[in-house]
């Protein structure tokens, strides 16, 4: 087995700053399946465009977990358009480079996002 | 960091003995010859090598020249799987092995399929004991092998070999019976004779011996196509020179935890107990496999509804306490555990396990410390959880 | 007994370094944990494996990811040759290897034969060295792998691999080159990029690392039929518990032998040198494989003519002095060496040689006792000799 | 590679008393050939029917000498009758077993032996 952690994926995942829900938050997204492992849900709070606030709740492993840190905080301050340009593979790059085969959980973070921002859209 | 280090994965490997540790010294820089050799230095490491192998053989109740030794539990299964399937063809082509085998009997028996081979994986009920009327009904004389775990290596059922080899042999005039004992060896009831054993794959760094050396028992008069070439060294069945300094710490590490087996198990058990006990009280938690003595002495494996395995032991690891998962994502497949889908979890279920292996030097101050922290761990993450 | 103890049997085995020996140890009793596991103590053994690959890379001019693991020399040999042949047999069933191959690599390719491949055993001249002209003829697209020893066990010829490995590359397209390095590893240049090579089988227990380790470089792209079937280690190249103590060792007697390369080499040759000259004034003898730097810096064979190998290692055991013979008195099917009869001798030669092998750790002293015990055990052998 | 020579047989390698010529000896036999790896030759001198001197030369392994000297040994005193019923099996038990693989090189012994005693008849 050939699985390599870095230092920020693991450091992020002992202590996410950002796990928690957001009451009354302006846009909320869900993204994977319990039997595959992982769940990731967003929470955004929205001012004038911009995310204010963002927070998550996460059923997965560590680097479920790390991803959704990570996302949160790459969220905040950004507007809703910078967000949506967000990838997998920025996500795991800030967090030094997940592992291969744990690339799909940095991506799970964007599709939480995407689905977040389209009900904050049909708002 | 923490206030301790626990360590709690010895299904997966175990602390060398000291002992065992000081007698594989001298064979490093002293007695280094080649076994295989003539001249004195080779002698030497020889007769350390049929001691070595007497050692072993008692443990079995074998005869020494019933011994071989490999370089791990990995080799010994593949070369009872490999080695019984290439020298038996003519008679049949069949094997009969079961769901939750380790990687190392499965994958020796997926590759055997892609040669041509027909194998049955037998099912297991939901603690995990083998389906014996399954086998009576899938085993003819077409059956070469019949390849099962002793203790399970994730969920710690121990199996009725006696029993088990008894069908075999009844059912089948050309079946050998090997068992994989890697997990169970020193820590149950082995007996080759007894239990009428044809092959049975033990391995060193299970039972606090060095890595990288285990051995194959070969019934006497049982043939075997050998699998590693070369040399011709023990008796041309497996090749390749003698990991002297291996084998004696091996050997060594046999005779201490055989002539301590009894007491082991009791100190085992009854950590494993408490830490059953205590952890079944967690809410939404079930225990897999069974209770009692068919369960390995040292083996907990329990479900936490809602949690993932690998996030699970990551947080246990920065306590200190080091513990491992069937969890998908701690696989290189990503598939879930298939011991733990074969006793009838549901993906989500197996994902959500954590594996506790103990070993005969764990504490009781070790298992109250794991009692202490475990609950928190586990509310952090279901209150992390959107499920 | 004897005066003095002289080991000069270094072919066969050799002595641990106790630099090697010292970096093992914590990885017996504290950092002990399995390489795979994700806990801190996985972790650890994960780091030191890694290093250890990057360490062995370095030796060989080759990338960390190109190194695997084995238990040793003998299945690095399986391996490249049963690995490549079951990968590549819808491309071509023809492999070609030498007449004077160790027995690795020859009873691997005998296997192989028997399950449908067509062998092709080159010759060599009477020093030894492979037939080039031979190979080119051989060679067709439908060769899937040609296997040729670097340094020669038992006469210490040096193959020029870089030569060996274009003939190949040019004239298939579907050929591997491999080669048997055990010998000649850290005792003479072998580069896989100036020599081309795509897979290089090494050992331990020959460069004064522990016993029960190897490696496998098999370069980049070049995919190979898993051997040994398991838990996935190793990309799942070769499954089994990665043995860390064992790793450490071979890496760091890597290291020493490799970073100390021109000094020993210097050291060994001069002392094998004396020994040639020396040995050749006794009447009625020969030696065996070339002169001067073709030949392996520590390598000595030589005939005596009317005496039996046997019997010649067993007085000079005797004397505290260990050396070993291709005798078929010595060897388990009592068939003189396939070596020395590949390279023209008589059976009667064949059994009538010795083999010394040096290593850095040999002094002159030791060489003076040798000469001066040598000429009485010959003469009293020879004296016993009807013949 | 299973081989396990005794003391004993170690031992009279190592110093054998009977390796040597007779000087008109009353009988010599020869046995094996070098291509094989043993060649035995054993000089007898006899009076009286009874075996007074045995010596042997040989080119040969460990297992080969051994058995020639225990052969030697086994025969001073022995009449040519009893001499000719030494077997392979009596010498490789003195020798305190010759492990399997070796055991034609005390049969060569026996094979010398009545070679000498054929070519003694003869006279
Ligand atoms: C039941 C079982 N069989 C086989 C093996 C493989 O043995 P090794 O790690 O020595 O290759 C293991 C351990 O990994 C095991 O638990
Ligand atoms: C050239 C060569 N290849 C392969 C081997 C086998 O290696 P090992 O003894 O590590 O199995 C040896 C040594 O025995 C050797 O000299």
């Amino acid at each position: 087995m050939d699985k390599e952690y870095s230092e920020e994926t693991i450091d992020r995942f002992q202590d996410p700053e950002y796990s928690g829900e957001i009451e009354n938050a302006d846009a909320v997204g869900k993204a994977g399946n319990p039997s595959c492992g992982d769940v990731l849900k967003v929470f955004l709070k929205i001012e004038d465009n911009v995310i204010k606030k963002a927070r998550f709740k996460t059923y997965g492993c560590i680097a479920a977990i790390a991803s959704s840190d990570e996302l949160c905080e790459m969220l905040e301050g950004k507007t809703v358009e910078e967000a949506r340009k967000i990838t997998g593979k920025d996500i795991s790059q800030e967090l030094g480079e997940l592992p291969p085969v744990k690339y799909h959980c940095s991506v799970l973070g964007t599709e939480a996002l995407k689905d977040a921002l389209d009900n904050y859209k049909e708002e | 960091m923490s206030e301790l280090e626990v360590y709690l994965d010895n299904g997966s490997t175990t602390k060398t003995d000291s002992e065992a540790f000081e007698k594989m010294k001298p064979y490093f820089t002293e007695k280094y010859g080649n076994p295989a050799s003539l001249h004195k230095e080779g002698k030497e490491a020889k007769k350390a090598i049929n001691k070595s192998k007497r050692i072993i053989a008692d443990t079995l109740n074998a005869d020494k020249k019933e011994i071989i030794f490999t370089s791990g539990g990995t080799e010994s299964d593949n070369l009872a799987l490999k080695g019984i399937a290439f020298e038996n063809k003519e008679k049949g082509k069949h094997i009969i092995t079961t769901k939750i085998e380790h990687d190392a009997v499965l994958k020796s028996a997926k590759w055997l399929e892609e040669q041509g081979f027909k194998i049955t994986y037998l099912d297991v009920d939901e603690e995990g004991f083998v389906d014996q009327e399954q086998l009576k009904r899938e085993i003819t004389d077409e059956t070469i092998l019949v390849s099962i775990i002793h203790g399970n290596n994730e969920i710690g059922t121990i199996q009725s070999l006696k029993e088990l080899s008894e069908i075999t042999h009844e059912h089948s005039k050309n079946a050998y019976f090997h068992t994989d004992a890697c997990q169970s060896y020193t820590k149950t009831n082995l007996d080759v004779k007894e239990q009428n054993l044809d092959l049975v794959s033990i391995n060193s760094h299970k039972i606090h011996g060095p890595k990288g050396v285990g051995a194959l028992y070969i019934k006497k008069g049982t043939e075997i196509h050998p699998w590693q070439h070369g040399g011709g060294h023990e008796k041309g069945m497996r090749s390749g020179t003698l990991n002297t300094h291996g084998v004696v710490g091996f050997a060594e590490a046999a005779k201490n935890n055989y002539e301590n087996k009894e007491k082991n198990i009791e100190k085992m058990t009854s950590l494993r107990d408490k830490l059953i006990e205590e952890i079944l009280k967690i809410e939404k938690t079930k225990l897999n496999g069974p209770k009692g003595s068919k369960r390995l002495p040292n083996n907990i494996n329990i479900c936490f509804n809602n949690i993932e395995g690998e996030a699970l032991s990551g947080y246990l690891n920065r306590k200190g306490i080091y513990a491992s998962t069937g969890s998908a994502c701690s696989s290189l497949d990503l598939e879930p555990s298939h011991v733990l889908t074969a006793i009838g979890l549901t993906k989500q279920e197996a994902n959500s396990c954590l594996r506790i292996t103990l070993s005969k030097y764990n504490t009781k101050e070790e298992i109250n410390y794991v009692l202490k922290e475990l609950p928190d761990v586990v509310k952090r993450l279901r209150d992390m959880s959107p499920l």
